[in-house]
């Protein structure tokens, strides 16, 4: 079975799918929740093959603990973080941040894009003059939520999820990749699930140009 | 007080269907266990809303079923004591007992704190909670509690069941005070006829949830002098005594009464049964009754197996029971003359 | 363990929800309560219903339909923003996710304790003059007084815990909105914050642990007097 | 039955500091209200925890502070009447009076549900619920459901206070009955004397939570006599009456007694106030009492302000009261002849 | 609106962990109220404090806490898995954190009632030889049942809506272990899917509204008994 983060739900739905349709007999069962939380299921025993996190951190996490095949581990697809917000505003720079009033992120501690975000306002130098007008999500799609409500001025998503923005909200800024690692969704094949011959052959799936095609449909960069 | 009620109400099994007029400051209702009387009062409260019909007190519509009135119980200035006391648990005996007293109009008040705890002896419990009283002191405290809101009209479900007859007879008394100087009327239901006697000008007397007769106590008790172990009782008014041979004599009726001394040296009401009285042809020279009184027969009536005779001893009124044999054997005949022999210890006071 | 002064200020604002909460929701649950165990109307199923939907829906959910209601968009938003009222993002709305999110615990505690109330009693009181409002004070609210103590502890616990409504309606603002459970969450979902969370989770039950402990005693004083 | 009960009890401000040996098979506990009664009765029964002391039932340690004994309330077999029914609520009264019943071992299972119904007039009300009971119904039902648990010893804390006088008298002999049949000792509380001279044949008397005496009922009506309202009560057992002038000739020690034609015609106890016996010196030629029995004066005692005098009439055991004058001037002494004048109605069926 | 397949399995797994969770609950909440109310033992505060914990913290602590216990590195778990039996990742988890997050309601709701038992009755039973465990079942449990009533209709509601802890010790498997709550969050976190929400919100309030009515019918009936 496969452990998914929330935010690649969608795409790793349809690509389990489409797997599923051409090799007949496998049957995948899949479980979404936060990394974090998935991170800990299968620390504690759930009988999971293949992990898609939002970021290393909790994949590096399992491998130290000895829970996750190093040899496996790869990167499966990347994204882009992006300010979304009111369409009214303009957002040139991160600078023009500074005159909002409410800025959603994910929260650092706990969501990658919120980490990523953090890192942006640091480098930009803005870190301190922001610092009391974020709004901590627990998860991307949060601040999604609040964008699209109008609660904040803007929100730091990821690309794929701006995407499907209302007509309340749209991408008013995509964040320079300089300013922040490259925000990448890596996976990873634990203890039982590199025994598993179907594992592999999902894994290889993924790479194909098909599979390839439905990321980028979804809004996922794959190079 | 004026009291007119015509109403039904379906209760389980238990059909009432009463229609009663009446009008006194102490009323009674009186009949067996399961008669209806307690259902009677929680329509006079407003506790139970009758199915039709309509309450007027003192000429005041408290229900009406086809005009749709209907008095909340707080308007009706009609306070109750329960067969079960149902004292506020989280109150002290002393909030209790002033619970009615601080929601009843200053004006209105009549009776104060102080002469209620001294006459139900309730004054040493004031501090404590209603769960620390024994039965006895629970149900004085209810009583008191209802006195203190200086109701409109007293309704009183068997309040005395619970109480030692010492007690009991020290609280008639007062209850009639309050009701005569106060003017507070009560209606008192209980299914002792003594009480009846004791408490009421008028009886109601239901039976099966119908009313079967409105009378006077005297009627009732005459009527049912034959059933009733205690017989009829006849209520003396006695003057101030004076000692006499060990014995405390009391004014009555232009002669005197011999009483026990235990009776206390003052004037007050006594109760004589009808039982008490024995009568004899001629004077008998020595009996233990210390008291022979001549008297002429008034009239006679049968109640039951019993021949009430009712004796005219110089303008005091008695009425004494006898069988119907000893009717005959002592030719009691109404303007004859008898003796009619009673007990020192046969009087009780009020 | 040294807490970071936002953990500080986590504990202090989630002690001040809870009882701004529970302030708020007691007379509010006392009159439900009171409305479903005397009240004789219709539509009283459908009021019940509606005071249990909190405890039903997931209490994201619930934060989710708040914040449609009382975000700037949603009618009551507006109409408070007229006001000049903001409830989004500030602890005033973590209050108002506790209150609706444990309000059904509360109502459900005092309408048991009301339920159990001799009639009598009430009816001795009417007869000595107390009109309903005099009733429910002087005889209702003593009476229920184990069911209140009950389920304001009850919601107290639960408003020290409550976690998806918060974070929708107040956000997750460190040192201004983010209250011990959002705190707890944060450091327990990164690998390296697991020492504090549990120590955060430590306060949290201290703190209802003295609450829990305050409720007995007065139980315990009250019984004894 | 044998009890010995040696315990202190803080309540409050009330200290309980009891010693008692009794036994017998119908002991009554006496006392006015806040005596203790009540809080004895929890003692025996278990459901109060004597301070220091030890509780011991026919030999068998129920409390023992010092030995740590202290036998659970349902291994006790001692079941109670309270004087709140404590019916439970959701159980039928069929099923309330079958809880005990249920409970007892079929092997000493000695009364059978029927029987108590009858008796106790609750046949008709099997199916109905408890809350539906009026205040008469609902003792009647818990006085059932206790005497069906086939128990030890039966405690009752003032049973029949919410009876009427007719169902009162019809219960007490019952449960005369049954603890003489299927002898089951019981202790009965009340401060009626009346009662406690039915029902007990010892009584404890009981005084601001410290036992006063322990005596009969007898000793203890003597010693009230002249106080109490009923007088002393002399029981009578009669044999088959027959028909005479309208009134019921009941053989009585040799002789024959009339008495009211509603005393019912079959054997039985009857009960005479000692205030319904006149004495005279000489035989009145005519007197409204049905009874005149020449008697010899067997002795005199003295309570309160009354003389005792106790009577042999053919046999027949008697106790008349009368005033301290009343003796002097009929010049009563031991040994001495003497008309003993008493009504036909005076005899009360029990 | 028509629902997917695993929508309708969701609807159908939640009915099932909720009454499974009730049934498993009702036995150990009836007797943990019992100990509360009438026993008298050491450590009966500590006691309480450990069923009402995980009414005070965030459900997603329950959970983690939960996982630690149950996991394969868990005390219980290793006993389990001994046993061959499986809880992580199964619907008798979701079970298992519905039982533990309502427990503390559950429990309340009881002792609540117990509390106003007239004593009188409990000594009349044990003076007609009624041990303590045939009190319990005859006296006890009767006179309780209003609340043991509202306790497994408000638990039952309460394990409808219970989220946080079941993501996290079941795991959001559509299908298999994916309850209601679940859904609905999957669903109304993608702006597309707010209608399905919605719809599925309203099955969960049709659900315990259904359960309120069974409950209100039964003490109606009984009342009127
Ligand atoms: N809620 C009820 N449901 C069914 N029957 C009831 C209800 N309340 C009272 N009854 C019945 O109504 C009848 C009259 O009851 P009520 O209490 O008025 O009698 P009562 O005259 O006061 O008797 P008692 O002297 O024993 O107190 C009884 O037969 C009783 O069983
Ligand atoms: N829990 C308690 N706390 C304080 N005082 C109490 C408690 N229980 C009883 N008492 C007091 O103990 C005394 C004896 O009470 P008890 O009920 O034994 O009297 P009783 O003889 O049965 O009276 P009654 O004839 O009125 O029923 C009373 O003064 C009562 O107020
Ligand atoms: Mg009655
Ligand atoms: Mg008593």
């Amino acid at each position: 079975s496969l452990s998914v983060a929330a935010s690649l739900r969608e795409s790793v739905t349809e690509l389990s799918d489409l797997f599923q349709k051409r090799t007949p007999g496998v049957s995948f069962k899949k479980n979404f929740g936060a990394s974090g939380a998935l991170a800990k299921q299968i620390e504690s025993g759930a009988p999971v093959d293949l992990f898609f996190a939002a970021n290393n951190e909790w994949v590096e996490y399992l491998i130290k603990k000895k829970l996750a095949d190093e040899k496996s581990a790869g990167l499966f697809a990347y994204n882009q973080l992006v300010v979304a917000g009111k369409p009214g505003l303009k957002i040139a720079s991160m600078q023009d941040l500074v005159k909002l009033n409410r800025i959603a992120i994910g929260s650092p501690k706990s969501v990658p894009a919120g980490e990523y975000a953090m890192a942006a306002f640091k480098k930009s130098g803005i870190d301190k003059q922001v610092e009391k007008k974020l709004v901590l999500a627990k998860d991307v799609r949060e601040c999604l939520l609040y964008a699209d409500r109008g609660e904040v001025d803007a929100a730091f998503v990821y690309k794929t999820d701006a995407l499907l923005l209302s007509k309340h909200a749209k991408i008013l800024y995509v964040v320079p990749e300089n300013l922040h690692d490259r925000v990448t969704y890596p996976m990873v094949l634990t203890v039982a699930g590199s025994k598993k011959p179907e594992a592999a052959a999902f894994i290889k799936f993924l790479a194909s140009a098909e599979a390839k095609a439905v990321l980028t449909k979804h809004g996922f960069e794959v190079r | 007080m004026e009291l007119q009620l015509q109403a039904a109400k379906q209760q389980g099994n238990f059909q009432l269907e009463l229609e009663l007029k009446v009008s006194g400051e102490r009323i009674g209702v009186f009949g067996p266990s399961g008669s209806g009387k307690s259902t009677l009062v929680n329509l006079l409260a407003g506790l139970a809303r009758p199915d039709r019909g309509s309450i007027l007190l003192d000429g005041k519509t408290l229900f009406d079923g086809t005009a749709g009135v209907n008095v909340a119980p707080d308007q009706r200035r009609i306070a109750m004591v329960f067969q079960q006391h149902a004292l506020f648990p989280h109150l002290t005996v002393r909030k209790n007992l002033l619970y009615g007293y601080q929601r009843c109009p200053a004006t209105e008040r009549r009776i104060e704190l102080a002469e209620v705890a001294e006459v139900l002896e309730i004054g040493d419990l004031m501090g404590q909670m209603p769960d620390t009283l024994s039965g006895g002191q629970s149900q004085r405290v209810a009583l008191g509690r209802a006195i203190l809101a200086s109701p409109r009209l007293l309704l009183m479900d068997e309040p005395l069941s619970a109480l030692d007859d010492d007690l009991r007879y020290r609280i008639i008394p007062y209850l009639k005070l309050v009701s005569e100087r106060f003017k507070i009327p009560f209606m008192f239901i209980s299914h002792s006829l003594v009480e009846m006697r004791l408490m009421a000008d008028q009886v109601a007397v239901l039976e099966k949830g119908a009313l079967t007769a409105v009378m006077t106590p005297e009627e009732l008790a005459r009527q049912r002098m034959g059933q009733s172990p205690a017989g009829y009782i006849n209520l003396l008014e006695l003057g101030v005594p004076q000692e006499k041979q060990g014995l405390l004599a009391y004014p009555w009726a232009g002669g005197e009464l011999l009483l026990s001394s235990n009776a206390g040296a003052e004037r007050g009401m006594f109760e004589l049964s009808s039982k008490d009285i024995i009568l004899c042809k001629r004077h008998p020279d020595a009996i233990s009754a210390r008291n022979l009184l001549p008297c002429t027969v008034r009239s006679l009536f049968e109640t039951g197996s019993k021949i009430g005779v009712e004796l005219d001893c110089k303008g005091g009124i008695l009425v004494a029971e006898i069988v119907p044999d000893a009717a005959r054997e002592l030719d009691i005949t109404p303007g004859g003359i008898i003796w009619a022999a009673i007990k020192a210890s046969a009087f009780r006071r009020l | 363990m040294q807490f970071a002064p936002t953990d500080i200020q986590a504990i202090l604002l989630s002690a001040r929800v809870g009882v701004v909460a529970t302030l708020v929701a007691l007379p509010l649950g006392f009159l439900a309560a009171w409305l479903l165990a005397f009240g004789r109307f219709k539509g009283k199923l459908l009021l019940e219903l509606l005071f249990n939907l909190p405890l039903t829906l997931p209490p994201v959910v619930v934060g989710y339909l708040l914040l449609l209601l009382l975000g700037s968009q949603g009618a009551l938003g507006r109409l408070l923003d007229l006001l000049g009222i903001k409830i989004i993002f500030t602890w005033k709305a973590a209050v108002i996710a506790s209150v609706v999110v444990g309000f059904p615990l509360l109502v459900r505690s005092i309408r048991l304790a009301m339920e159990g109330i001799d009639l009598h009693l009430v009816q001795a009181a009417r007869s000595l003059g107390a009109g309903p409002l005099d009733i429910i004070l002087t005889v209702i609210l003593p009476l229920s007084r184990r069911g209140i103590m009950a389920g304001s502890s009850l919601f107290f616990a639960r408003s020290l815990g409550e976690f998806g409504a918060t974070i929708i309606i107040a956000g997750n603002m460190p040192g201004v909105t983010q209250t011990l459970p959002l705190a707890i969450y944060d450091y327990a979902s990164s690998p390296s914050g697991e020492g504090t969370a549990l120590a955060l989770c430590a306060v949290s039950i201290l703190l209802s642990l003295a609450v829990l402990m305050l409720h007995e005693t007065i139980l315990q004083h009250k019984k004894g007097a």
